[in-house]
């Protein structure tokens, strides 16, 4: 915890300014500014292609950013390794397709970063996967293949492994659209726990039941801009852009 | 089966087709232009001359020669065709055409003087030839022999040490003499006559050969083949 | 000669196990050799670097399109003129793996490039490093996703064991030829070789898909 | 008697080459027709004539294509035929052919998902008519890369005709290499001229390969 | 229209009596009774693997009952080849994979089951496809390829296909849940469309606001059976079953 305190303004996690991506000539994030500080809990949405699924991996290096500053966890990411390696070890982050490695039991899809990239031995990995799987409420399921799990219970080993690195961050990208609607609820209970007890979370994600329950703040963009971003009630009841107002439209019926 | 011999068939046909191993040096190769030419393709010459029919010669490995003529292919294989018991089983021979002399070959500096000498060394031979059968049946218990499917593969063999020794006809050993003096003929294992082969109850084909053959031989033109191919003339051929 | 009779064939029956065992041998040593080219080949042909790539993709290519026979001549006959002679029994094996490793690595090829990005990304977010996403995320997936082609090549590399004969090692078709030779009774003996490679092959496929169950369980799992 | 290695040797090689290409295509040909067959067989509801298309696949495919040659060339004559070696040879080519391209083709069949046939089907497409029109044409582009690079196989296994007696490109090389004593000059320029042949189809089927999986 | 009228009360398109459907020894519907007048709408909702699907594909016979009687736009649905042309050439079907051809353009999708099924000359076939690619609103798409278009259009362009048949009833399943959100929008609309105009229709499908909007009634499987069968007001305000009122409690949030 001591990057962050690092950090200049109080505890925050992350910290962007003016973070531009290009996709070739394509502007994907157009100049981002955003704080998100220890303990909040920030729901992102907005129409498909509006930059969300970039912003979000721009936050753990998946995408590089390529003008303006970002801090993520007290690491300044740029094109070094030591940076990229920080913040991928201090983020954690949850696919829309789950991506659990299909060769692999799910207790050993939640052991192998932290016996690889930890160096734990496999007694004390085995443990902590034990302690996350309880956590997310299918310990019983740890020595099935994914693919013997429905999808809402892959979705929740994916919340396991990614808690297993005990991440300072944890970043969704629509964790619950691909799964049947009867699913959608017990993964999305499952982030509300985690949220309540204080994780940094910020989630993409067109649940906007889940944005109401628990969400510090809603970040709505378009065409990569953060376009509106306020406290939930306010942007539901009045969304200050057209934009949005249309976009809730659909979304809500 | 056709009405008659086959020897009617050629005839009434106008055809003989023979079977000849073109990579098979000086017996049947092919010359400067790609046409067939050795000992083998000279004597199938002079049989479709006297016949009165024209010659068409079909190619074979060494290991598809008698397979050819059972199985209707050829009428008639001249492919120096070594005699063996063995294969007088299968097909039926005429009065040899040429006795060939099987000799060990090996680099100059070796001391190799008899089977016995091959104990232990890599001895190197052309897989369903004549010298393969003299070879396995006389080798000293020790010899390790190494068969390949061909002439060339087996001389490379030798040219390229993977092999100690091989054994070859006087022909081939010539044929290597012309080319280096790193190798030398040691000593020869067995003589082994040649002839034709003929299709088991070919009597009256076997008979016509039988008499050509002793007529090339009265002409001259047998003797003159040898020389011109083989690099030796036999001063008999054995008769039975 | 127009019936057929084993008896010749069945008499030299010890000669036909001799051969039988060599090319079994010959068969797997080659098949695990090749498994390792191939994975190091597949690797390499996907650096970014063109000087890496591209040696391994002139192998995979040259071997890919001249006939394994004139591959096997150059070995045994053109090594020695470089200093280095082989044992027949070796220069089969060094040939037959050469020439599976430029198929396998194909395959492998193929496997990696199968593997959904989100695996390799799923990896990185974990903050692992690029050797151990290898190793762990993609290796094994990869190859299991493309064992069935594996299996197919490794009965083809058993058969092209039949052409080592050629530079006189004593395999199953070798002896077949030998046998040949002595009783001319080449339908018998050509029949007799083709059941022995059929029950081969089959004893191959047989062993490889328990193997594929026992490897990969995660393959064969139903909800 | 002994020749020197010259370009007459190279041009005698070069008319082996027509015959291997020739074959190739003969057993292209041959294969397809006897391969559409089996590939029928093999994706017909009726069990029977699967399991017999299967059974001949897995004997055929099981065994050395040049075992195979030699039971096809001269087994014609135990069973009473008298056959032209060219003949024997393109039967069995194309037998052998047909084994490989069979199963190729059925994977491309099957492989053509099956909310295709569903979607077929619930327009009232027959059977036949949702093969002829919706399968088919999806199969063939998923077959096309490795019935091409099944070809360039086929042109290095003809390699094996010269035991049977056709005077192709390594045969030429085996009577070239035995008049001039020059094995590995002969041997590397066969493999130059198959290299030659085989690698712009291979290049051809990849390109191929890339174009459909866009 | 004459084969409808030969059925016994008015003019049933569908009538299902006792159906029942195994897989093996796994019985996927069990004894199901069913009427579809002509010009219903009726939606179809359940728990994964209640039999939705299955139902939905015994009527065009894509699947074959074992036993009840089962009577579909007046044919008897048996084994015999020309009960299953005709029942299949009666009924137009929508996927959730949309199962476009992906080897034909757009409008020879719609024109192929006219011209080999129905006997139609290009021109015909061209100008139907051309009528119905209007009437779901692409008609400017009709000589691309579906991979060329999203995912809703494509869905539309399955629609317009299933009604180039002229089919007396039309069958979904699950049309839009392969669709990101914001298309789902323009696929309902079409659908909405097609029920307002007298179509007949059975939608297999979750969105809840599509069936309050058009369903004459709303019918809930679970495990092979259907619980419940009602107007859509009555089943939402006022479940009769434990399993309807758990299932809404999770589709609804
Ligand atoms: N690797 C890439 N190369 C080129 N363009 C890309 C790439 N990834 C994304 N884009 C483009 O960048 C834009 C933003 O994409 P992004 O995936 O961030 O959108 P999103 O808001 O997550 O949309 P969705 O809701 O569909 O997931 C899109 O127009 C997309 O086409
Ligand atoms: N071809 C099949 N073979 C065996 N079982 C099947 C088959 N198709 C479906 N089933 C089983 O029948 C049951 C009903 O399946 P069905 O697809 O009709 O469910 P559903 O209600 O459509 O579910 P979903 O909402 O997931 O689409 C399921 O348990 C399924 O596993
Ligand atoms: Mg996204
Ligand atoms: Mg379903």
């Amino acid at each position: 915890m001591s990057s962050i305190e690092r950090t200049a303004a109080g505890i925050s996690v992350v910290r962007a300014s003016q973070v531009c991506k290009y996709y070739g000539g394509f502007q994907a994030l157009d100049h981002i500014d955003l704080n998100v500080e220890k303990g909040e809990t920030i729901v992102v949405c907005g129409p498909s292609g509006s930059g969300k699924s970039t912003l979000i991996r721009c936050l753990n290096a998946l995408e590089r950013h390529q003008s303006g500053k970002l801090t993520v966890c007290g690491v300044e990411v740029n094109d070094s390794r030591q940076s990229v390696d920080a913040v991928r070890r201090k983020t954690g982050m949850v696919f829309q397709n789950f991506n659990l490695f299909p060769h692999m039991t799910v207790i050993e899809n939640c052991m192998i970063a932290p016996m690889k990239v930890r160096g734990m031995s496999r007694d004390q990995a085995r443990a902590t996967a034990e302690r996350f799987l309880a956590r997310v409420h299918i310990p019983e399921q740890a020595d099935k293949y994914p693919a013997q799990l429905s999808g809402g219970q892959q979705q929740r080993v994916a919340i396991a492994r990614a808690l297993s690195m005990s991440p300072e961050l944890m970043l969704f990208d629509e964790p619950t659209s691909a799964l049947d609607p009867e699913m959608v609820r017990e993964v999305l209970d499952t982030m509300v726990e985690l949220a309540k007890e204080g994780s940094t979370m910020i989630c993409v994600t067109h649940e906007m039941n889940f944005a109401r329950q628990v969400a510090d703040r809603v970040i709505f963009m378009d065409r990569g801009s953060i376009v509106e971003s306020g406290a939930p009630e306010a942007f539901f009841a009045r969304p200050e852009t057209e934009r949005a107002r249309e976009f809730l439209a659909q979304i809500l019926n | 089966q056709q009405a008659g011999s086959t020897l009617d068939t050629i005839i009434q046909r106008g055809k003989i087709v023979v079977g000849i191993s073109l990579s098979t040096p000086p017996y049947g190769m092919t010359d400067a232009s790609m046409k067939p030419s050795g000992f083998d393709v000279a004597v199938a010459n002079l049989i479709a001359r006297d016949l009165g029919v024209q010659l068409e010669i079909v190619d074979q490995v060494s290991q598809a020669r008698i397979p050819n003529l059972t199985s209707n292919k050829v009428d008639i294989v001249v492919s120096s065709l070594g005699i063996t018991a063995e294969r007088a089983k299968a097909i039926m021979y005429t009065n040899s055409i040429y006795v060939d002399e099987q000799m060990v070959i090996a680099p100059a500096g070796t001391q190799i003087a008899s089977l016995q000498d091959l104990v232990g060394k890599r001895v190197g031979v052309t897989r369903s030839t004549t010298n393969d059968t003299i070879i396995t049946e006389k080798a000293v218990e020790g010899t390790n022999i190494q068969r390949f499917d061909d002439d060339a593969a087996t001389n490379q063999a030798l040219f390229s040490g993977q092999v100690d020794a091989i054994v070859s006809g006087v022909a081939a050993a010539n044929a290597i003499n012309a080319q280096t003096d790193q190798f030398q003929r040691k000593f020869a294992v067995r003589q082994s006559p040649m002839g034709i082969g003929v299709r088991r109850g070919d009597f009256d084909l076997r008979q016509w050969l039988n008499t050509e053959i002793m007529l090339l031989w009265n002409s001259g033109e047998l003797q003159a083949a040898q020389k011109e191919w083989l690099g030796v003339v036999n001063k008999e051929l054995p008769r039975f | 000669m127009n019936y057929l009779d084993f008896t010749g064939v069945l008499s030299r029956s010890d000669l036909l196990l001799n051969g039988l065992v060599l090319t079994a041998q010959i068969s797997v040593a080659a098949m695990v050799i090749a498994l390792v080219i191939a994975v190091v080949a597949a690797t390499l042909s996907l650096n970014e670097r063109r000087v890496v790539r591209l040696p391994v993709l002139a192998y995979v290519e040259v071997i890919r399109n001249t006939p394994f026979i004139v591959q096997v001549f150059l070995i045994y006959f053109g090594l020695p003129a470089l200093g280095l002679r082989l044992e027949p029994i070796t220069a089969a094996i060094v040939a037959m793996s050469i020439y599976g490793g430029a198929y396998c690595s194909e395959i492998i090829r193929a496997g990696i490039q199968g593997i959904a990005k989100g695996q390799i990304e799923a990896g990185r977010a974990l903050g692992m490093s690029p050797l151990t996403i290898f190793r762990h995320i993609v290796l094994k997936p990869a190859v299991a996703s493309v064992f069935p082609s594996l299996v197919a090549q490794f009965i083809l590399l058993l058969l092209s064991s039949s052409v080592v004969s050629a530079i006189s090692v004593p395999e199953l078709t070798g002896t077949g030829n030998d046998i040949q030779g002595l009783t001319l009774r080449n339908m018998e003996i050509y029949l007799v070789i083709a059941v022995i490679y059929v029950a081969l092959v089959a004893i191959l496929k047989g062993s490889m898909t328990v193997l594929e169950r026992v490897l990969f369980p995660f393959k064969f799992l139903r909800r | 008697m002994f020749q020197q290695y010259s370009l007459a040797h190279v041009q005698f090689m070069l008319t082996g080459l027509g015959w291997t290409v020739t074959l190739a295509l003969i057993a292209l040909v041959g294969g397809s027709i006897a391969g559409s067959v089996l590939t029928l067989m093999r994706v017909s509801s009726n069990a029977i004539l699967s399991r017999i298309a299967q059974f001949y696949i897995f004997v055929v495919q099981g065994t050395p294509l040049l075992v195979t040659l030699f039971i096809a060339y001269f087994g014609a004559s135990y069973v009473g035929f008298a056959v032209q070696p060219l003949v024997a040879i393109a039967v069995a080519f194309s037998f052998y052919a047909a084994a490989f391209l069979g199963d190729i083709w059925r994977g491309a069949i099957q492989s053509v998902p099956g909310g295709q046939h569903e979607g077929a089907h619930a327009l009232g497409l027959s059977r036949v008519a949702a093969m002829r029109y919706i399968i088919i044409p999806q199969a063939i582009r998923i077959a096309t890369p490795p019935t091409v690079g099944f070809f360039v196989q086929l042109i290095k296994n003809t390699s094996l005709a010269s035991v049977v007696g056709i005077v192709e490109l390594t045969r030429t090389a085996q009577i070239v290499s035995n008049a001039t004593f020059k094995p590995l000059e002969v041997y590397l320029t066969a493999a130059l001229f198959y290299f030659l042949v085989c690698f712009p189809i291979t290049l051809f089927s990849r390109r191929l390969e890339k174009r459909l999986n866009v």
